[in-house]
């Protein structure tokens, strides 16, 4: 965990308000697990005045290069958007991410991902395919406009998407297409996106192991300050803090509220 | 050199600078990223006498050059901070100021007379200004009567000496600070957040669970500044000054301002070094300004020209 | 359409948009850049009976996302407000608050009974709470008694409504904005600035002359937002928001935590087109958030579902 | 009087802290005298929230554009010194500067800057020499590192150096070299420094006429908060406002605190 000016290698659009940056720095070579976050500083002064979590969307420790996918939406993220500066400060890598351990050789995975919640799971999907697991993504977006990767994650295995407006791919839900394309009989399954998605995916998907990724707001991200709370099934445990226990959680540790 | 050693009640700092209650748990995260013995102190969070859950989230939310909080004194309780995270504190050269909090003044006394026992607490934090509790916290703090017999009874049974945190949220912080060194306090440290609130532009409901939260930051720098610069002349209790701090020359202003010492809260957040930071170039600051010691330039806002500073190690 | 039009006492706004008292003088440097006819009103520089130099300079200074002043009411006094200013105002179609000041009871009446006389002076704001003078001004405004019986008074000698504008350096609040609403007071304004200070670095002395100033700017919203949300629900008395307004977001803020109507301040510095651009965005924000009208969010953010809005034109 | 998002064509360091800006725009086209300023938002975001009052230090309205040239010293003119945008929000041009009317032909004029007050000499000077006054400027600078523009004014007219360190041309300040090289002797004198300078100058003048350019802390830069007042000789005029009465006055006019 460490605190780097790292280098902007590239910042590029990929749909509407949706943007790529490519960086680079030691920080790379210091991620352990697809899933793990960043803390952004978009701005030199004191407005605004936190940093931003973003999900490492996919890196390479061989060139120390790692990529973030965000959506240029308040203030923060159009300062990102907009930068022209050619060095970012970056903290992280933060929180625990997904374990791929090489037990995941010949299952059959499923990979659920909303909006910008997405992100993250490329380079998960990269690791169980090298991991010598088959992967099948489930991604829904609002509307055609803002669907990115598309191409990339067809690459790494079956790809299906899913649009509130049915603008692209199947009109509606990720249940809904993991209910129509009889996709709940995978060995497990990976999610990331909003509340009530993860909660859709964990009733629906109850009877096969899985794990999930939660977004709070956060203050410091490094477990100090216990802005980022979620609340947990365990009794003795009242809360956990998504940026260092999490942000994967196990399927059914969490209580969406 | 000992340019910035400050020895206030209970309190021999090699230098005056600390991470401010909240804002860096017990020190273990940050522990991640410098030695803690480079700070003075460290003001550890809120305990309560027993473990509090603290509020439902969302409990942050950003303003400008702000952020609202309302944690809720979330905290392992009193036994668990004397069992495991004060001892864990002991591997480092520091002293320890332990941030007290209840619902009654029962739960002060009972933390106050426990937690002033522990090996390395060398002081207490007496939180009677924290806004985002239903009962106690905040209402201790704009009562001055009120302060002043829980500052009395806290003396009584603590072994260390006791600095009051004020809040900001009253009509007159000079009232409140007289109050309490009524009270027998050893010091004061202010100012804790002022309350405010952020709606989400759609539904135009408040962002924070709690609704209103605790306002931190650069923003409230100028009303925390005026505020030192007031009680500093109004009694002789040592402050230990924070409010938007996140820079060395923050920290200046604060001394300038009447402060013996200073602590950084939400800075942390935004650039965890920063405490280490400000302790590396306090020196090259003091060489700009002529100044031998830091408390050379204590309470120069205020004083006429000439004057000796004070509380200098 | 009239979408944006609100009705008050004594205030039939077009829009509920308008500078806030001494960000805009009496408004002859802003029409350079814009029709001041589009504004819904305009709060003109606190008027005192007799002219007044104001503070020594510096009188401003930057903070974080703020700004503090202490012009220390300079102003031209009534005779020439009312024979030169006032006049001068009467070529735009709008309705003018008059905002009052004064260092006794006497100026205040003094200044109501003839300032209220005038054409086109609609209602009048009572600046209880000017931080930046040595008499009166905030005096009145944290003490209830005295603001109650200030209120009274003026309502006495009025010919038009009277709001009374709060300061937020109070304990509490709505115990102010009760007072004056029994004093008689038909509306509140809130808030003015907080007290605040900046140092010089290099000296360590306050960079503005008069040592404090009031803070203004975003850095205060949040405080601003809470206090009209906690006294809009306490008193029936209609709400004229301000406090780090800057654009029209920050308008539907204000009038979610209940305002009626909002008052830009500090914003016209840093953009002068401001309250003219603000004015212009409001219609597709209603249209972004399905209102019809702009009082149809007043008070949203702690409004039960369907609880009705108020005091739409 | 307008509010535009100026081009920026240029903005080059000068010496140690001191840059000059090119820019370009509709605005230029309403400047009337030299010695007017423009007010300058460094920041799209509230920190710092103010705008900084610069000087027009020389605009060619054929070309619409114009320089400024500015100490990079506090948070908003290190933003300008920083800036990495190719446009800048600028209001103006504001306040009423140095009236240059034909009698001036055949005069001889002294000159006076200090420091970040000699940018706007520059422009004044080439419309005097233009209308055909002879001119010698005396600028006073903190030491070497800090003079700019010596080669520019010299194009122009006689012009000496004073450093208060005699790092470069005299040492001392603008008052010495215009005793020791007998300069009191001009026909008028325009100043621009900061106010000690000015109170010195004069005094050392007051014999002949003059006009001085005053700098304060403003908030709203057009005449309608009354932060920027100064203080008036005339017992009728408690303050003048230095945005819109000035910057600039006559010899005279001000009492300096
Ligand atoms: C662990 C984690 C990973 C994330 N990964 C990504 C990602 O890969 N791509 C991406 O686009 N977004 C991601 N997000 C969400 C992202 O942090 C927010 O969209 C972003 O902070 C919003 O900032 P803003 O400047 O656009 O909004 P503003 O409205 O200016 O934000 C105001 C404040 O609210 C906070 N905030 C607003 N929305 C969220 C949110 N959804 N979650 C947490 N804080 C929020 C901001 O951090 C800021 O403090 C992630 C969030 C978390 C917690
Ligand atoms: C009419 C006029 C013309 C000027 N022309 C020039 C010029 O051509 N070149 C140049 O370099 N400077 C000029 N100045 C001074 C310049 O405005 C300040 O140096 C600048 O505002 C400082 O901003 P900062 O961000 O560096 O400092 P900060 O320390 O961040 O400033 C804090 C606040 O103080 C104000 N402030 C600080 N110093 C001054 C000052 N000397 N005068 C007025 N306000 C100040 C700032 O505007 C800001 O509001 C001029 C000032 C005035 C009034
Ligand atoms: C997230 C957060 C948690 C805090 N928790 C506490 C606390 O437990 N006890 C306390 O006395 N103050 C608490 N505070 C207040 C700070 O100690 C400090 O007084 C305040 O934030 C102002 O300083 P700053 O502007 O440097 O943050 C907290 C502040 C923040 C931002
Ligand atoms: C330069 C300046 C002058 C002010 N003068 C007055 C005044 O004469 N009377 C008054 O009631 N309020 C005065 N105020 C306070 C404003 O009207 C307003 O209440 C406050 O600035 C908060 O709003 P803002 O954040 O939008 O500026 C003044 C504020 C500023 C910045
Ligand atoms: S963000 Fe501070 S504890 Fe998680
Ligand atoms: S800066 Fe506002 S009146 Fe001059």
């Amino acid at each position: 965990m460490i605190r780097e000016q790292m280098k902007v290698l590239g910042n590029k659009k990929l749909a509407h308000q949706i943007y790529e940056m490519t960086l680079s720095g030691e920080l790379v070579s210091l991620i352990r697990t697809p899933g793990q976050f960043v803390h952004i500083r978009t701005s030199s002064g004191n407005d605004p005045l936190l940093r931003r979590p973003i999900s490492i969307s996919s890196y390479n420790q061989e060139e120390n290069t790692m990529t973030v996918i965000y959506r240029a939406s308040g203030l923060g993220t159009k300062q990102m958007a907009e930068s022209p500066y050619d060095t970012i400060d970056v903290l992280g890598p933060l929180g625990s991410g997904y374990q791929v351990n090489e037990d995941v050789k010949g299952k059959s995975m499923l990979l659920i991902g909303g909006g910008i919640g997405v992100p993250p799971l490329y380079e998960l999907s990269k690791q169980l395919v090298e991991k010598g697991a088959s992967v099948t993504h489930v991604l829904g977006f609002e509307s055609a406009r803002v669907v990115f990767y598309e191409k990339e994650f067809s690459e790494l295995g079956q790809t299906l998407i899913a649009t509130a407006d049915g603008s692209h791919g199947c009109k509606g839900f990720v249940t809904n297409v993991i209910e129509q394309q009889g996709l709940i009989h995978a060995d497990a399954f990976y999610a990331c996106g909003p509340v009530p998605m993860l909660a859709a995916v964990e009733e629906q998907l109850a009877h096969i192991p899985g794990f999930v990724s939660m977004e709070q707001r956060m203050g410091c991200g490094v477990g100090a300050c216990l802005a980022c709370v979620c609340e947990v099934k365990d009794p003795d445990v009242p809360y956990k803090k998504v940026c260092t226990d999490g942000p994967v959680f196990r399927k059914g540790e969490l209580i969406y509220g | 050199m000992d340019r910035l050693s400050v020895s206030l009640p209970g309190l021999s700092l090699k230098n005056p600078i600390m991470p401010a209650s909240g804002c860096f748990g017990f020190g273990r995260e940050y522990s991640q990223f410098y030695d803690l013995s480079e700070l003075g102190s460290i003001m550890i969070k809120a305990t309560t006498p027993h473990p509090r859950a603290g509020n439902p989230v969302p409990r942050v939310a950003e303003t400008s050059s702000g952020m609202l909080n309302a944690i809720g004194l979330q905290n392992p309780g009193l036994e668990k901070v004397i069992e495991t995270e004060l001892p864990w504190l002991e591997q480092f050269d520091l002293p320890i100021i332990a941030n007290i909090a209840g619902s009654e003044a029962e739960d002060y006394i009972k933390v106050a007379e426990k937690i002033s026992a522990a090996k390395n607490v060398a002081a207490l934090e007496l939180n009677i200004s924290c806004p985002n509790v239903k009962e106690g916290g905040i209402a201790f703090g704009t009562d001055p009567e009120t302060a002043r017999n829980l500052t009395a009874k806290v003396k009584e049974v603590s072994q260390v000496p006791v600095y009051v945190k004020l809040s900001p949220n009253v009509t007159s912080i000079t009232e409140m600070a007289k109050a309490c060194e009524e009270g027998g306090a050893d010091g004061l440290t202010m100012i804790n957040t002022l309350v405010g609130m952020r709606l989400d532009h759609k539904t135009g409901k408040p962002v924070i669970a709690n609704k209103t939260g605790g306002l931190s930051g650069p923003a409230i720098k100028p009303v925390a500044l005026r505020m030192v610069y007031e009680v500093s002349q109004q009694t002789t209790l040592p402050i230990i000054a924070m409010g938007g701090i996140s820079s060395a020359w923050d920290v200046i202003d604060f001394i300038s301002a009447g402060a013996s010492a200073a602590a950084v809260g939400t800075a942390n957040f935004v650039n965890p070094f920063v405490c280490q930071e400000i302790i590396q170039e306090l020196p090259s600051i003091l060489d700009e300004l002529g100044a031998d010691h830091i408390l050379d330039l204590r309470g120069r806002s205020w004083m006429r020209h000439g004057e000796a500073a004070g509380h200098r190690a």
